[in-house]
């Protein structure tokens, strides 16, 4: 019942602020927009180079995305009640940023892999790519969201300085999966192995961000 | 008498920085009475009164509560969301008690504006609708931090109407106010 | 403990041209070691006269 | 019962020596003499080492680079090994001493890390041809001097510094866990590329002549980082403790 209503409640909060979840897939959507321009139409380039230009406009955009995600809560006093009306700040993190995932994860992910046919991609990689993408975009989500908790009143420079080394691991996946894709060879290794640390850190990572709320509102 | 007991406050101290707000400040609450926190500016009322409601830890010293007790807390922050109607910062709140909601409204008189954007509210209003959430939750113990602060002299005696008959049904009350209310309360005043 | 491993001092700054590389390094360690003591100390001086 | 033993132990521990007021003591006693036998053992090193060596069958005599490079990696991620655990002790127990040695470890920390990567860039030119290679330890370590700055400027954006060391140490401790998977999966990334001629972790290579003044050098280096570690935790305790009455007695 209790996460019903935090789901329900997160959910208005997020549909009402139309820029918070809209404003970064447009950014994508101009990214990759922009990426063909940017490159020689017929050259072979355009197909081989997309995945790391996806990979990065996806990490971008979720920095983007999970700017003012604590801020706002932070500064009208919402955490506050939270925490002194007894109830789980843990979970009501985990509903949040798994609610941004449903607003800006997924359509990043279709629009993506959609994008991938039409810079000159088979339609088959365009499906392969799906899954990874999906997984990564809620990765990168928890991670900036972590960066973000730590730096919640400084602006989100700091907060991507401290993200920065957390994504590593991950981008270093990103391009052995990417490879596999190319070169048509068994992904799913990768795919598991992404799975595996978004299995880690969706209940993990809340639970530390939770904590540094706290150290906030002190 | 003794499970009455609410909360109860052991010496506590508070410094930030090295630069002590308030030392050894002890206090003790039962259900049904109301205390009145008194000091200067910076004295660390408000601090107190979170460290009360357990969102911030004290330097030395410790709270002791009932197991289970529910809080309602407001301090400077209102806690709305000023892009949404001032219907949906209730429902946000919780989806139940339709009918208690409808007579804090009526009794704040803010029936009429349940569907203006929160954001479009005077600050006398908005902090009106802050306090009708603290009181929709069923709570046996309510943290006001200068619950008085930007409202009318109208409302001023409407809530504090409230308060008395609040704490005359057993909820205890611990608040801030360096306005004079009318509220049966024990004063008690920190200092550094 | 081994030979002298240079015949001259020419040798010495040149290291068969990697001379250049080795003392350059030397360098910038002596000057970031050199830096950090004295900005550290400093500091200390700084902090030290706002308790007088 | 072993717990209870451990805690009290710790206890008791805290409260003899590691306040911030014995600390600061027995450091001053100890600091001249640390400062002149770790400059007296890394000048032998270094002249040693520089002079006295035979050159490398391989590198020539860039290898000597090793003499500052090899101990200023080496030191930059045990700094960050004690930042740390400092900073869990200091989560763990609240000893606020643990919290300024970890604060004071971060900026010497980030200076021996750019050491490391400067002399590292530095020999590569004449090693590999190029001043950077995305090789895997250049690129670890430039992560961690990444985080080092990460840690500086969150501690720094706070003015409560309580509120600070607690952000601090929840970053240092994450980080702490992160390094060895940063450096697994960037030695993985770097298996795609052709590895590098020749790597600077052939220590077994080395020659035991080339090993003595390399070990000498290690220690003294070891020594000055020790020092700087002191000289930034003052810093720490004359910004942090300068309500407190022994200090203003001291000064």
């Amino acid at each position: 019942m209790r996460i019903l209503t935090t789901f329900k409640q997160e959910t208005l909060k997020l549909l009402k602020k139309t820029r918070a979840w809209l404003g970064p897939i447009l950014v994508f959507v101009l990214i990759m927009i922009a990426y063909p321009l940017t490159v020689e139409l017929s050259s072979q380039n355009l197909s081989d180079a997309f995945y790391p230009v996806l990979f990065i406009s996806c990490l971008l955009v979720m920095m983007l995305a999970t700017e003012g995600i604590f801020l706002e809560d932070f500064e009208d006093g919402s955490l506050e009640q939270l925490v002194i009306t007894g109830n789980s700040l843990y979970q009501s993190i985990i509903i949040k940023i798994f609610i941004y995932w449903l607003f800006i994860g997924i359509p990043i992910s279709i629009l993506g892999s959609l994008f991938n046919v039409g810079s000159g991609n088979t339609m088959d990689s365009s499906l392969m790519l799906l899954p990874p993408l999906m997984i990564t975009t809620y990765i990168f989500l928890i991670l900036f969201c972590f960066g973000n908790a730590l730096s919640l009143t400084k602006g989100s420079v700091l907060g991507t300085l401290i993200t920065m080394p957390l994504l590593l691991p991950i981008l270093v996946i990103l391009g052995k999966l990417t490879t596999a894709i190319l070169f048509n060879i068994n992904y799913f290794g990768f795919l598991i192995l992404l799975f595996g640390i978004l299995s880690i850190i969706i209940f993990i990572f809340p639970a530390i961000i939770s904590k540094i709320i706290k150290t906030h509102l002190e | 008498m003794e499970d009455r007991l609410l909360i109860q406050a052991n010496k506590l101290s508070y410094k930030i920085n090295d630069n002590k707000l308030f030392s050894n400040f002890s206090l003790s609450l039962s259900a049904g009475q109301a205390i009145h926190i008194k000091g200067s500016n910076g004295s660390g009322k408000s601090t107190l009164l979170r460290i009360l409601g357990g969102i911030t830890e004290p330097s030395k010293g410790f709270v002791d509560k009932k197991p289970n007790i529910n809080l309602s807390y407001l301090g400077h922050k209102n806690a709305l969301k000023t892009y949404l109607t001032v219907r949906d910062n209730l429902i946000l709140l919780n989806l139940k008690g339709k009918r208690e909601i409808n007579n804090l409204l009526d009794l704040f008189g803010l029936n009429d504006r349940l569907d203006i954007v929160t954001g479009n509210l005077s600050f006398g209003q908005q902090k009106k609708l802050a306090l009708i959430r603290i009181f929709i939750n069923k709570s046996d113990l309510i943290l006001l931090d200068e619950p008085f602060v930007g409202l009318d002299s109208e409302t001023q005696e409407i809530l504090s109407n409230f308060l008395n008959k609040k704490v005359s049904e057993g909820v205890g009350l611990i608040f801030t106010s360096h306005i004079a209310a009318n509220i049966q309360a024990n004063t008690v005043s920190i200092s550094s | 403990m081994s030979n002298f491993a240079f015949d001259s001092f020419d040798q010495i700054i040149n290291m068969d041209g990697h001379g250049l590389y080795v003392w350059l390094v030397f360098l910038i360690f002596l000057i970031s070691i050199t830096t950090s003591f004295i900005v550290f100390n400093s500091l200390i001086k700084k902090y030290k006269s706002q308790i007088r | 019962m072993l717990r209870e033993i451990i805690n009290t132990v710790i206890k008791k521990f805290i409260h003899q020596f590691a306040s911030p007021k014995t600390y600061f003591l027995q450091v001053k006693r100890l600091y001249p003499w640390v400062f002149y036998i770790s400059i007296a053992i890394y000048v032998v090193a270094i002249t040693w080492g520089l002079l006295f060596t035979p050159k490398d069958f391989v590198q020539g005599n860039s290898y000597r680079i090793i003499y500052f490079h090899v101990p200023a990696s080496f030191i930059a991620q045990s700094l960050y090994a004690a930042m740390a655990f400092s900073s869990a002790v200091y989560l763990i127990w609240k000893v606020k001493l643990a919290a300024y040695l970890s604060r004071s470890i971060a900026p010497v920390g980030a200076t021996v890390t750019l050491i490391a990567l400067i002399s590292g860039s530095i020999w590569g030119i004449p090693t590999w041809g190029t001043w950077w290679e995305w090789d895997a330890r250049i690129t670890s370590t430039l992560i961690l001097f990444i985080m080092y700055l990460g840690l500086i400027s969150l501690h720094n954006s706070f003015n409560n510094f309580e509120k600070a060391d607690k952000l601090f140490s929840y970053l240092a401790i994450i980080g702490f866990i992160q390094i060895p998977i940063i450096k697994k999966s960037v030695d993985w990334w770097s298996s795609l590329h052709q590895p590098a001629s020749i790597t600077i972790s052939d220590k077994p290579s080395i020659d035991p002549v080339m090993l003595y003044p390399l070990f000498l050098s290690i220690i003294g280096f070891s020594g000055l980082v020790a020092c700087l570690v002191i000289l930034s935790s003052k810093v720490q305790i004359y910004k942090r403790e300068k309500n407190k009455n022994w200090i203003k007695d001291y000064v």
